[in-house]
């Protein structure tokens, strides 16, 4: 355990920067939002990003390759440059258990090189939450925000942030900054922990359970008839999956550039009526059912396929963005078991 | 005008669902949270009961809903409207969206809502109830026994702030009575960026839209857009895309789109209110409407059914875009 | 289905090889994608060009051809016509415009080179994505009209008609006749006009396929080709036609005798009803409303009592009618510039400088002088009279008045009327002030030549600069070039050869028939050289002076010429439609009307049609449906979509924007 | 290289703002102008002349100060050659040259007499001299 | 000189019965101006969709000029009439987006007028020149 006043933080993020690409959430209007850093940037006291940093591993767009075409040749160029390492600085844990369902999405075989290779490069330095909001329900899925894993564990407590790290890539970020960090007992991030723990206690989704849902309720919750009452307002927007640390859908595109064309991807969302859409069509020709593969892929199709996994971290952001404030805690109250 | 309560309006709503007048009614449902409204269509009295608010966080515009639900069946359906809402409403109803006869709309006056944005940059995060006391929003955090007190007009949504009207411009029954058209500020924003260098205006937009993340929140909220089939999905019209890959196409994107609504625009607000990276995307579309006005006279869509939008229309006299660009003021 | 295009450079002579290497675009072109032919050849336009452009579809089973040559507006339609006749579709062609749009204008190869390049790589972008179209079938309304009743307006009348066509003249005087009614005599047979020109007037008035309407104008044009809808007004003249004998007894009576006779240009007086002159057609009286008493104070009412036929009706009010008609014909005639800015000419000093056409009433039997030439200032003699040639025409813009081009005629009616005054009045002294004289026609020169030769009159090269208004004289002051001296001369009368320009009505016409007029108002062809006598709005022609300068004979050619091309529209049950029509994808359409609220044609209408949805529900949806046979393809609804269902077929958003990234590469 | 002779006639034509090649020879300007029998080169000899490049005779022609400036020429020109601005800028190249002003202080006294305005002697003295 | 050197591109879409007719006519009489100018026919300006400038842009052109009959003269009575307030308002939002405004134009010329056709080209391939490339709208992985 090591520590370092929050007032020496900016020589901390100097030092770092010097080696890595440091990103880190920082304040704009009316939220946080990551930022790479430069002298003078402030760490957020917000928890929640807008975007959650998934976008440093699999960003919302990514070029995977060029065929450039001449006269009626076409050659097919790898445009991937070596990656430099590089630090996500402030990771909630919510988001640090967000790569665990992406890692089962992109790094199981074939892995996905475009995002394994970003994450051979990442650091996530994470922290714990002091200040959970009302929309955090991370518990609901055994995530716990007081005692945050990554690469390299932080907590803030009285003026000081305490740093451990808990991996060789954490370890050698460590020995960057040794220099201005002092060792640290335990003390006092486990006295914050109580702290969090008492907060969490506090909050007005802590009941929320995800019984009811899981593997093998397919049959039970597909035809139920509340998906109806809960869709039908929904927009189709997208804005849920854009914002939600664990959605993993994209889109492979072409777009003609003024010699060739570049492939890349991109994000897509459920939630389109022209995702996924094929020859034939699209598999689901509704709203209802688009809203309904969301929430079932979240909490049933995914712990199915993942060892009981459920791929919602719990981080609230879709409760803070929907238009319409329609989101996965409504389903489950109004689907689940002992909600309610 | 007068403030009408959420018991008021209940009430007036299992009347009209017991005199059979209509089956089902468009409001605002109950969320976890205080401002967690949804727009929602309940069909019993119990279930008003249960779960419809009326309050300070019932921004959602329902007239775009009303395309979907009027196809639903052909009973009527009853739509609460502030009004704001009730330009939407028109101007659907001029581009022959959903059928009038199977709208039963409910005007409610309306005093504004609050931006819970604006009471989080307050309070902070963590909030566990808001009340209504008065003037004022008592705003309870987990973090603390007492509430922080706010005045609401502090805390005013954007939009509420320069509202254009308190006059519902259409309804068939009004809950609360009607106020008037206001004399708003909501060009004074428009104004200042016009005033800017051209190198500070490219600054400015290019620091908010480089936010987007082409959500379509703006977009599928929008009462205007209701194409069957948006350009920005369909492959044939060159612009489809799913994500912005770069500054060019945030800025193609919110052009079209504002393009796309000039004329048709109500100025709800929608779009800004949605916004989940706060780009102030009103700011496009007023700009159209000030444009409008200044160049072709004055025009608020959906103020009357049936009016000709300003961009299937013209004057043989109309400005020449040459003296008319830079020049709005003049 | 993969294109197979094919690409055709014309180097059009040297036109267009002369700056732009031709086979090096050839061979670039030849390059791109969906591109399996690519040559480069001397006239593409020749038969032989055509026929190698048949072949090369023929053997290398071409789905499409791009042709890099001159506008499209030259040879598209040969195209087309050729690639028809190889078995494709003829929409299956686009031009490349290398010539006016790049040969002509760069001076550079290497630059022209590129240019033409990049240009045929455009037109390759936009014809892969051509689709067939095929062109649908208009009726044609058999009747013309003919805007206009002068000689240009009658005879083409009497042409249409004489091929057994009904036709109507719309006139804004109260008779047909037109300028060529008021001449004396013409150049260069010396005929009189009036002589030849009333039995046509007569013709066409008796003429039961012809119908005039006189006291008229055309208020608006709707439609297009084969089916114009023309509203015409019919000003009131408070006489009524079917009843007035044309006796003329109210003419004489009528107290009102002092209003200025315009047919007479103002040199004398008519009353205030009135028949503008004795062979008039239709013979029929018209009252003006400005001077008449009773309609202007409700007291007199003479010429109703004495009207036998109790044709005066002071109530008649304007009256609009509309009429169908498949052809139009514009022949708006001419007008003398106004001398306003040419005052050292002392035009508005002195009575006694007067226009050629002042003159020639002055001259006219029937003019305000009973045809003896006197100066109207005091009906004397003119001993000495000063033609001055090119008043108004042959100015530069830079001058700021007058007019640029020649106005053609003045030429010859001077020599016409030097040579007559010299012949009635040998003691005169003529004097003609020339700039060049112009006489390319059948016995102009000859013509001319008499007048100096054998009437003596002066042809003085040179300029007038000044007339001063001295006592009864007018001192001209002019330049002799050729003596080197500078005359000056003490004249009795000035006559000034005024520029001519086009009838002010006919500008509001063009706008009505959108028609395209140059800087000058003068009507444009849509070839200068091989359709001369069509406007490029299809279903419009062009007969006489509205077009551009020209004498009797001229005139009464292109009359016919239109008259042939009318002919040929209307003696066709049907006309091919433009195929590059818009079209509405049913399934986009949102039912919001935008489309229809822009339409010029109201070629759109709103039907409500039931849809089965993907969702397999059935729904019944307001959607848009473009007739396109009333269609004419201008694509301002494409735009006013907002969801794009609306698209332009030759011009789709997708072509277009293909032309774009080419352009751009 | 450019001929002596090239570089003054494209002088001329400079000062003067007037485009020679617009003439079409209908002698107008000559036919108005006032001091026509005064001058050897008439206002469209001028004109010909300098478009021509056969100024050397203008140069030393007394008909450079016989031009009253009226601008009668300029006004009626249909061309709108504007010949008055063209004799003007031959006569600037005249007196232009080293010694050739064509009046100097000591030669006013000559021209004094009562009649004369005086600003007739002002402006001629700023015309006819360098 | 590395300055003169800077070609702009410029897209040019004109009315097929008024501008690009006097195109063809400034070509008929040999007017010159720069090859930088690259014509698309359209059947009448009206027919220019604001999507299709901004793809010019996005493309790489540096300059786009929408040509047109004059209004009052449209070969379909009223299309231009839309143009014109199509383009007040699109010029007009690019200006408030930062884009400069001069990039950007709607010029009427009939198909008389080559003359200024030719001296339009001339002046706004100058006016663009002088602006330089256009950056604010342009799309880089196009050039990729």
């Amino acid at each position: 355990m090591y520590k370092i006043k929050i007032s020496d933080l900016p020589a901390l993020f100097d030092k770092l920067s010097e080696k890595y690409d440091v990103f880190l959430p920082v304040d704009f209007d009316n939220g946080a939002k990551y930022k790479k850093y430069e002298k003078g940037d402030v760490l957020s006291e917000k928890l929640n990003t807008v975007k959650s940093p998934k976008d440093f591993f699999f960003p919302q767009t990514e070029d995977m390759m060029r065929f450039k075409t001449e006269g009626k040749k076409i050659d097919v160029i790898d445009i991937r440059e070596p990656k430099d390492d590089f630090i996500v600085f402030g990771v909630t844990e919510c988001d640090v258990k967000s790569f665990e369902v992406l890692d089962n999405v992109f790094l199981s075989e074939p892995a996905d090189t475009y995002y394994a290779e970003k994450r051979a490069h990442g650091v996530l330095i994470s922290r714990a939450c002091s200040k959970p909001s009302e929309t955090c329900f991370c518990k609901t899925y055994g995530i716990d925000p007081s005692e945050p894993s990554g690469d390299i564990s932080t907590w803030k407590a009285d003026g000081t942030l305490y740093l451990r790290p808990n991996t060789d890539k954490g370890e050698a970020v460590i020995s960057v900054i040794s220099g201005i960090l002092t060792e640290a007992d335990d003390d006092e991030v486990n006295k914050e922990k109580e702290k969090i723990n008492k907060i969490l206690d506090r909050l007005p989704l802590k009941n929320l359970t995800t019984e009811g849902f899981g593997a093998g309720k397919t049959a039970e919750l597909f035809d139920r008839p509340e998906w109806a009452g809960l869709s039908q307002s929904c927009l189709g927007c997208g804005t849920c999956t854009f914002v939600c640390p664990t959605c993993q859908c994209y889109d492979i595109r072409d777009f003609k550039t003024n010699d060739g064309v570049i492939r890349y991807r991109c994000w897509d969302s459920c939630m389109y009526s022209e995702f996924t859409k094929m020859s034939a069509g699209q598999p689901r020709l509704t709203q209802k059912e688009r809203f309904r593969q969301r929430f079932m892929h979240k909490l049933v199709y995914y712990p199915e396929n993942n060892g009981g996994l459920y791929s919602c971290v719990g981080c609230g952001r879709c409760l803070q963005s929907c238009p319409i404030s329609m989101n996965i805690v409504k389903v489950m109250k109004a689907l689940g078991g002992k909600n309610e | 005008m007068q403030k009408i309560s959420r018991f008021d309006i209940i009430n007036r709503l299992k009347d009209l669902l017991a005199d059979g007048n209509v089956d089902r009614v468009l409001g605002w449902k109950k969320g976890e949270f205080r401002y967690d409204v949804t727009p929602h269509v309940f069909t019993s009295a119990q279930e008003l009961e249960a779960d419809f608010v009326w309050g300070d966080f019932c921004g959602a515009n329902f007239s775009k809903y009303l395309i979907k639900e009027t196809a639903k069946s052909d009973k009527k359906v009853a739509v609460l409207l502030k009004p704001c809402d009730t330009y939407s409403f028109n101007q659907l109803l001029t581009e022959h969206r959903f059928d009038r006869e199977k709208v039963y709309a409910v005007g409610v006056a309306c005093d504004g809502m609050a931006d819970i944005f604006k009471i989080k940059k307050i309070t902070g995060d963590g909030i566990s109830d808001i009340k209504e006391n008065g003037e004022d929003l008592d705003v309870y955090t987990i973090y603390d026994e007492k509430p922080v007190k706010i005045k609401k007009t502090d805390v005013l949504s954007e939009r509420c702030l320069s509202c254009k009207s308190k006059k519902h411009a259409a309804y068939d029954e009004l809950l609360g009575g009607d106020g008037d058209v206001l004399d708003s500020n909501r060009f004074d924003e428009v104004a200042k960026i016009e005033a800017m260098t051209e190198e500070e205006r490219y600054a400015f937009w290019q620091g908010e839209l480089s936010r987007c993340i082409r959500c379509n929140a703006c977009r599928d909220v929008c009462p205007a857009c209701t194409c069957e089939k948006c350009v920005f999905d369909n492959p044939n019209s060159g612009m489809e895309n799913k994500s912005p890959a770069n500054e060019f196409e945030e800025k193609l994107f919110h052009i079209i789109r504002a393009f796309h609504v000039a004329g048709r625009c109500t100025d709800c607000g929608e779009c800004s209110r949605v916004c989940p990276q706060r780009i102030p995307l009103h700011l496009l579309n007023r700009k159209f409407i000030k444009d409008i006005n200044a160049f072709y006279g004055e025009y608020q869509a959906g103020e009357v059914v049936g009016s000709r939008a300003p961009l299937v229309d013209f004057d043989k006299e109309d400005v020449e875009p040459k003296n008319a660009v830079g020049k709005e003021d003049k | 289905m993969q294109q197979r295009i094919g690409v055709f450079v014309c180097h059009c002579g040297t036109n267009i090889a002369a700056t732009v290497d031709v086979s090096a675009v050839a061979a670039a072109l030849g390059r791109e994608p969906g591109v399996v032919f690519a040559r480069d050849y001397q006239y593409m336009c020749s038969q032989a060009g055509q026929d190698m452009i048949k072949d090369a579809i023929k053997e290398y089973k071409l789905t499409g051809i791009v042709v890099c040559s001159c506008s499209p507006r030259m040879h598209e339609a040969t195209f087309r016509k050729t690639a028809a006749a190889a078995g494709i579709n003829p929409y299956m062609v686009e031009i490349a415009n290398i010539r006016e749009q790049c040969s002509w204008i760069h001076k550079d190869k290497d630059e022209g080179t590129e240019k033409a390049i990049i240009l045929g790589r455009a037109a390759i972008a936009k014809v892969c994505l051509n689709v067939p179209l095929t062109a649908g079938e208009i009726p044609v309304t058999k009747r013309a009209l003919v805007i206009g009743g002068g000689i240009a307006g009658i005879q083409t009348a009497l042409d249409i008609a004489d091929a057994g066509f009904e036709v109507d003249i719309v006139e804004k005087k109260p008779t047909i006749g037109g300028k060529m009614a008021q001449l004396d005599k013409t150049f260069p047979t010396l005929d009189c006009a009036a002589c030849i020109l009333t039995p046509k007037m007569v013709d066409a008035g008796q003429n039961e396929k012809i119908h005039i309407y006189s006291y008229s104008e055309v208020v608006s044009v709707g439609g297009f080709v084969g089916n114009f809808t023309v509203q015409i007004k019919k000003k009131a003249r408070y006489v009524d036609e079917t009843k007035c004998t044309g006796c003329g007894l109210c003419t004489e009576k009528c107290p009102v005798k002092n209003v200025p006779n315009e047919f007479n240009l103002g040199m004398d007086t008519r009353h205030a009803v009135y028949i503008p002159f004795a062979q008039a057609v239709p013979k029929v009286a018209t009252i003006d409303p400005n001077y008449c008493l009773m309609l202007k104070n409700g007291k007199c009412g003479l010429c109703s009592k004495l009207c036998g036929a109790g044709a005066i009706n002071y109530k008649q009010e304007d009256e609009i009618i509309e009429n169908k008609y498949g052809a139009i014909v514009a022949a708006t005639g001419y007008n003398p510039i106004s001398m306003d800015k040419f005052d050292e000419f002392a035009y508005s000093q002195s009575k006694d400088v007067i226009t050629s056409l002042e003159f020639e009433r002055l001259m006219n039997a029937a003019g305000p002088t009973g045809g003896v030439l006197l100066r109207p200032s005091d009906n004397e003699h003119p001993k000495t009279i000063v033609f001055v040639q090119c008043v108004g025409s042959r100015c530069s813009a830079d001058a700021g008045k007058g007019k640029e081009y020649c106005s053609k005629i003045c030429c010859m009616y001077t020599a016409k009327h030097a040579m007559l005054t010299r012949e009635k009045y040998p003691d005169t002294d003529v004097y003609v002030f020339y700039i060049d004289v112009r006489t390319p026609g059948k016995n102009f020169d000859e013509f001319y030549r008499r007048a100096a030769e054998q009437y003596g009159v002066h042809y003085i090269k040179g300029m007038v600069g000044k007339v001063s208004p001295e006592g009864k004289k007018l001192k001209v002051r002019g330049s002799d070039l050729i003596a080197d001296k500078q005359l000056h001369i003490d004249a009795d009368l000035v006559v000034l050869a005024a520029a001519i320009e086009p009838d002010k009505t006919a500008r509001p016409l063009a706008t009505m028939l959108t028609a395209s007029m140059d800087t000058n108002d003068f009507f444009t062809e849509a070839h200068p050289k091989l359709r001369p006598v069509e406007s490029p709005t299809a279903g419009v022609f062009l007969s006489g002076c509205c077009q551009g300068p020209k004498d009797i004979p001229e005139t009464v050619a292109q009359a016919g010429a239109a008259a042939s091309k009318v002919i040929g529209l209307l003696c066709h049950d049907k006309l091919t439609a433009n195929p590059c029509v818009a079209h509405s994808d049913e399934w986009m359409c949102n039912g919001c009307s935008s489309c229809e609220n822009v339409c010029p044609y109201h070629a759109i209408t709103y039907v409500e049609k039931e849809f089965r949805m993907p969702d397999r529900t059935t729904k019944i949806r307001r959607v848009a449906s473009v007739n396109p046979a009333v269609c004419q393809g201008c694509g301002a609804c494409t735009v006013a979509c907002p969801s794009g269902a609306m698209d332009l077929f030759g011009f789709s958003g997708k072509q277009i924007s293909a032309e774009v990234d080419a352009i751009c590469r | 290289m450019k001929s002596k002779n090239e570089l003054l006639r494209e002088n001329i034509i400079r000062t003067s703002g007037a485009d020679v090649k617009k003439c079409m020879k209908c002698g107008k300007c000559s036919g108005t102008c006032p001091s026509y029998d005064e001058m050897e080169y008439h206002p469209h000899q001028f004109v010909y002349m300098v478009e021509t490049g056969d100024i050397e005779p203008l140069l030393n022609s007394e008909s450079l100060y016989k031009c009253l400036t009226c601008f009668a020429c300029v006004d009626r020109c249909p061309r709108g050659v504007q010949p008055a601005k063209v004799v003007e800028a031959v006569r600037l190249a005249a007196i232009r040259q080293q010694g050739k002003n064509r009046l100097t202080p000591d030669g006013v006294e000559k021209y004094l007499d009562d009649e004369i305005p005086q600003q007739a002697i002002v402006s001629a003295f700023r015309k006819y001299t360098k | 000189m590395q300055v003169n050197e800077y070609k702009p591109l410029i897209v040019a879409f004109c009315c097929n019965w008024c501008s690009y007719a006097g195109a063809d006519l400034a070509g008929n009489n040999r007017l010159n101006y720069p090859a930088d100018v690259k014509i698309i026919r359209v059947p009448c300006s009206c027919r220019v969709n604001p999507a299709f400038v901004l793809r010019a842009y996005q493309r790489g052109a540096d300059g786009v000029l929408i040509c047109g009959c004059h209004p009052g003269d449209c070969h379909y009575t009223t299309g231009n009439y839309y143009t014109r307030r199509r383009m007040a308002l699109l010029f007009s939002m690019l200006s408030y987006l930062g884009i400069e405004k001069e990039r950007t134009r709607v010029e009427w010329i009939s198909a008389a007028e080559g003359a200024k056709f030719a001296a339009t080209m001339n002046e706004f391939v100058k006016t663009v020149t002088d602006l330089g490339k256009n950056r604010r709208l342009e799309d880089l992985r196009c050039k990729k």
